[in-house]
């Protein structure tokens, strides 16, 4: 698959950048507004959905590898796990919130580990979900081997 | 009030059609409008946060789905139906909905939800406490990821488990050959 | 030890995170550090159940019911027991045996994402968080039932995928049901409000969808259709995972803890729980004793057995419930449990040997084998402890599970059941004579000439089980592991609705 | 009354899977069963008139009364939000194994499978 024409590859590789914006506002300011990781995480994994479709897999291979990708799979839902068990060391329980005293209310850097763990989460999601679409699209459709193992 | 009965209705003909339509694809067409109805409802039942994680997850699922009928021969649905088994299991369902439909008198009257009626109930203290607490405005994002985080590492679990799940179903090659066992 | 109660879940969940990077080259380490995971979990389990210490770990600092507790109580450590004895016994054996197909690491991460979630389910006090951790469980045992990517396997898996998956739906409906009517998710503070509202219909509507989703789980029998195809068609050491402790700790535990934790046992729902057990223990064992491939069978032997573990709670339930004598009360939950682990042990035991069979062989229908016991003596010798186990020969575990089963079905007056039970254990017997007779008895086909005995950690993986059959007698046997390891599981179920009693009082001792 | 319609919804996605032949209508019913489930989670928590559990700043100025006694429940909310994440995963799931069994069987019919199999 070669892609679409040129127009929409243009308009694509622009919407691509505001996507991406608004996903990491959206992961960022979960903790005070509507959204969180979850919601930007799936919009990170839409933007490069869009790359696809208008270029095509080969392109997206170069720009984001699948094994890069399973990686930051891997990673972000390990970080997840490891602010859990740093609330352990630093508070002396699973999942304590050991930064909710620092910051201002109602500003960007507040409730301790809410946003960290939106990062992580949204790190996560976007990674598997783009990595779950993309094996799914390229199922016995090319025989260029992109699966792993 | 209206609004709810007019989404519900267009939500409840809409699954009616995905279910009955013999074209897989307008099938899941209907599942895309229904998620959108359901979208529409979650923001007038006051839940935004839900409202954006369904209307983003509605996306993805309509591509996977569709992954799942695109390009295949098969969009169509063949094939007489058994109609006594699809009679009795009509009949039993409805008997269920029948019987299941007075359990509703047993949860608070739509609109005056049950944590105003408790004394006590966990959800108070999240909205008095929530803020003072946790630091986080959005009260949602406070439940999920401090008060009830223990979930969420679930959650993500989850996704994590049907991805790994995925590429190891959809892997090219699943058994070695027996040459490769004797090294 | 309470404070150690996460790393029942942190351990596994961080490694199954890090080993799908290990990837091709590093299958080796990961094999090993999954295998010092389980070890390490079941090192953990033994310190839980023996420390003796019971309580409660509230996660991040919030007390229930604003945040989750964890629960550590005499049947949770009981059943922590069971999981990582055969997590451990199957992990070990996959070492070799999962060297047939690919994607190995992976495989790995899914096995440990399924152990933590089990663990999770039971350690779980908030009834949200156990059905999230279930389907943690579920979607792991989904994906490795169709791991070897073949015909059946995908048409099992994705017909246990469709029934698992509304079973989990049934459970979250019931969820909210019981939300809108106690305003609560802890199942301490439920069953608080439940003893001080009473049951309603809306309540007795959602439990008899958590009975449905998590006999689904369980497969009994009305719900069984699943089993017998998924069983069979995952991979050898998944096979003894799923009959050995997921089915239990899905289903069973689960049925326990909600209907004499949370919402306290009644007559009708004793009759409920010993019906479906009988059924079960008969059904599955008819249609078991005409099966000709191996492991279909032995899944039909697991729908029977299972029968055995919830026709005992039921009994108890029933006992108590009738405010009869709850010396038969307790003994019929104690036979119940017991058969529980002995199951989990002897079932696995089972599924290894015919996974071992397979290997060496390349079938598993019983017509086209015969005369192993010739070239594969150790196998041979645990088939025969692990068949004589479950058929309920004396010296061996089954045996004593099943005579306190029989036992208290009698003392209590129930001689029907007794009856049922006894019949039910011969048909067992007879259909494990076949598999010896048609397995490792007669003449060596000639095209089985040259099979060999499968040696290294396969070998040890099903020693150690054959061991703890013989020796699990003893738990009932010596009174101080008998009061160490069985009766703290039995006075969870006995003294039910003390449950929330305890767990709340637990955490306002921890407030102050 | 609105539970009653949800209900229905509910029923309507277990009638088709557990009616349907077709391998992708049993998804779509397992699909409709989620959507109810979720619709009537977040149902139990609206209260007429409500506002989102959502802080602004001029809230703290207004009174903290005001918002307790307007805001809907916030724990439904975060129970929908694991669960429809839950529901993608299983959706993804679900859909790997049908895409392999169309390529094993070609087919998406289970009654046509069994037969295959024999």
């Amino acid at each position: 698959m070669k892609g679409m024409t040129v127009i929409v590859k243009t308009i694509a590789s622009w919407v691509k950048i505001l996507i991406i914006l608004f996903g990491i506002y959206i992961i960022l300011f979960g903790h005070l507004t509507p959204g969180g990781g979850f919601a930007g995480g799936v919009i990170l994994a839409s933007s490069y959905v869009l790359v696809m479709l208008a270029y095509g897999r080969e392109f997206v291979q170069k720009d984001l590898p699948l094994s890069l990708d399973s990686k930051l799979d891997c990673l972000g839902a390990f970080a997840f796990a490891m602010i859990a068990i740093l609330g352990f060391v630093f508070g002396g329980t699973f999942f304590y919130n050991f930064l909710s005293k620092y910051g201002q209310q109602f500003k960007l850097i507040s409730a301790g580990t809410i946003p960290l763990s939106n990062i992580a989460i949204g790190l996560k999601v976007g990674a598997s979900l783009f990595l779950v679409i993309f094996i799914l699209s390229t199922f016995r459709r090319d025989t260029s081997g992109s699966e792993k193992e | 009030m209206v609004v709810f009965y007019i989404l519900l209705v267009f939500i409840i003909i809409g699954a009616i059609i995905a279910v009955e339509t013999k074209n897989l694809l307008s099938a899941i067409i209907c599942i895309g409008a229904i998620g959108f109805g359901a979208s529409l409802m979650f923001l007038f039942l006051r839940a935004p946060d839900i409202a954006i994680t369904q209307i983003v997850v509605e996306v993805l699922g309509l591509i996977i789905l569709i992954r799942a009928t695109i390009s295949r021969d098969l969009t169509f649905i063949s094939g007489d139906k058994e109609f006594f088994g699809t009679v009795v299991s009509v009949v039993i369902i409805f008997m269920i909905f029948l019987f299941g439909i007075r359990v509703f008198d047993t949860v608070p009257e739509f609109g005056e939800p049950v944590f105003a009626q408790t004394s006590g109930a966990a959800s108070q203290t999240y909205l008095s406490e929530g803020l003072e607490e946790t630091g986080a405005a959005n009260i949602v994002s406070s439940v999920i990821l401090d008060f009830r985080a223990y979930d969420t590492l679930g959650e993500a679990t989850v996704l994590f488990t049907s991805i790994i799940g995925a590429t190891v179903i959809l892997r090219k090659k699943s058994r070695k050959s027996l040459g490769d066992l004797d090294e | 030890m309470i404070g150690l109660l996460p790393a029942f879940i942190a351990l596994p969940l961080a490694v199954a995170f890090l080993l799908p990077l290990f990837g091709k080259k590093g299958k080796d380490a990961a094999t090993i550090v999954a295998n010092i995971v389980t070890v390490s979990l079941l090192v953990l389990a033994v310190v839980a159940v023996f420390y003796g210490q019971y309580g409660i770990y509230e996660i991040g600092k919030w007390s229930i019911p604003l945040g989750i507790n964890l629960v550590l109580d005499g049947l949770s450590s009981f059943m922590l027991l069971a999981i990582g004895v055969v997590a451990a016994a199957a992990m070990l054996f996959s070492v070799r045996y999962m060297e047939q197909y690919t994607a190995k690491s992976k495989y790995l991460s899914l096995f440990l994402l399924m152990v933590a979630g089990m663990n999770g389910v039971v350690l779980s006090g908030d009834i949200f968080n156990l059905f999230v951790f279930l389907e943690i469980a579920s979607l792991a045992s989904y994906a490795l039932v169709g791991f070897g990517c073949e015909h059946e396997e995908l048409e099992a898996s994705f017909k246990y995928m469709v029934l698992g998956s509304i079973a989990s739906i049934f459970i979250l409906f019931s969820i909210g049901l019981v939300y809108g009517n106690t305003g609560t998710l802890n199942m301490a503070f439920i069953s608080r409000a439940i003893q001080e509202s009473g049951m309603n219909v809306g309540l007795a509507f959602a439990l008899s969808l958590f009975i449905a989703g998590f006999g689904l789980k369980a497969a009994l029998v009305p719900f069984h259709a699943w089993l017998p195809d998924a069983h069979p068609s995952a991979p050898a050491p998944i096979s003894a995972m799923l009959s050995g402790v997921l089915i239990k700790a899905l289903g069973v535990y689960a049925l326990a803890r909600v209907v004499f934790n949370v919402f306290g046992v009644s007559v009708p729902l004793g009759w409920t729980l010993v019906t479906l057990g009988v059924l079960s223990m008969v059904i599955g064992v008819f249609l078991a004793v005409g099966q000709w491939d191996m492991k279909r069978l032995l899944a039909y032997h697991s729908i029977s057995q299972m029968g055995y573990v919830v026709m005992g709670i039921g009994l108890g339930a029933l006992i108590f419930a009738r405010g009869g004598s709850s010396v038969w009360a307790s003994l019929a939950i104690l036979g119940g449990l017991f058969h529980l682990v002995n199951h989990a042990v002897f079932k696995s035991l089972l599924f290894l040997m015919s996974g071992s069979v397979e290997m060496a062989t390349g079938t598993r229908q019983l017509k086209q084998l015969g005369g192993l016991g010739t070239v594969m003596p150790a196998t041979r010798a645990v088939s025969f402890v692990a068949s004589a186990s479950i058929a309920g020969v004396p010296p061996f575990n089954g045996f004593w599970s099943k005579l306190i089963l029989v036992v208290s079905a009698v003392g209590a007056g129930f001689y029907g059941l007794a009856g049922v039970t006894v019949i039910v254990s011969l048909v067992t017997l007879i259909s494990f004579l076949k598999i010896q007779r048609y397995a490792f008895l007669g003449e060596l086909p000639e095209n089985l000439q040259d099979v060999k005995e499968n040696k290294g950690t396969m070998l040890y993986a099903m020693i150690f089980l054959a061991c703890l059959c013989i020796l699990m007698g003893l738990l009932v046997l010596i009174p101080g592991l008998r009061e160490a390891v069985l009766e703290p599981a039995v006075d969870v179920l006995t003294n039910g609705l003390d449950y929330s009693a305890n767990v709340i009082e637990k955490s306002q001792e921890m407030i102050l | 009354m609105p539970y009653a319609l949800c209900f229905l919804l509910f029923m309507i996605g277990l009638y088709c899977a557990v009616v349907k032949k077709n391998m992708v209508k049993i998804v779509i019913g397992i699909t409709v069963m989620e959507y109810a489930v979720n619709l009537f989670l977040i149902m139990l928590g609206y209260r007429f008139g409500g506002v989102a559990p959502i802080m602004e700043k001029d809230t703290l100025e207004s009174g903290m009364q005001q918002f307790l006694n307007t805001s809907v429940d916030p724990l439904p909310q975060a129970l929908v939000l694991t669960a429809i994440v839950i529901s993608l995963g299983s959706l993804a799931l679900m859909i790997s194994i049908c895409i392999r069994t169309y390529e094993k069987y070609g087919t998406f019919d289970i009654t046509e499978i069994r037969r295959l199999k024999g």
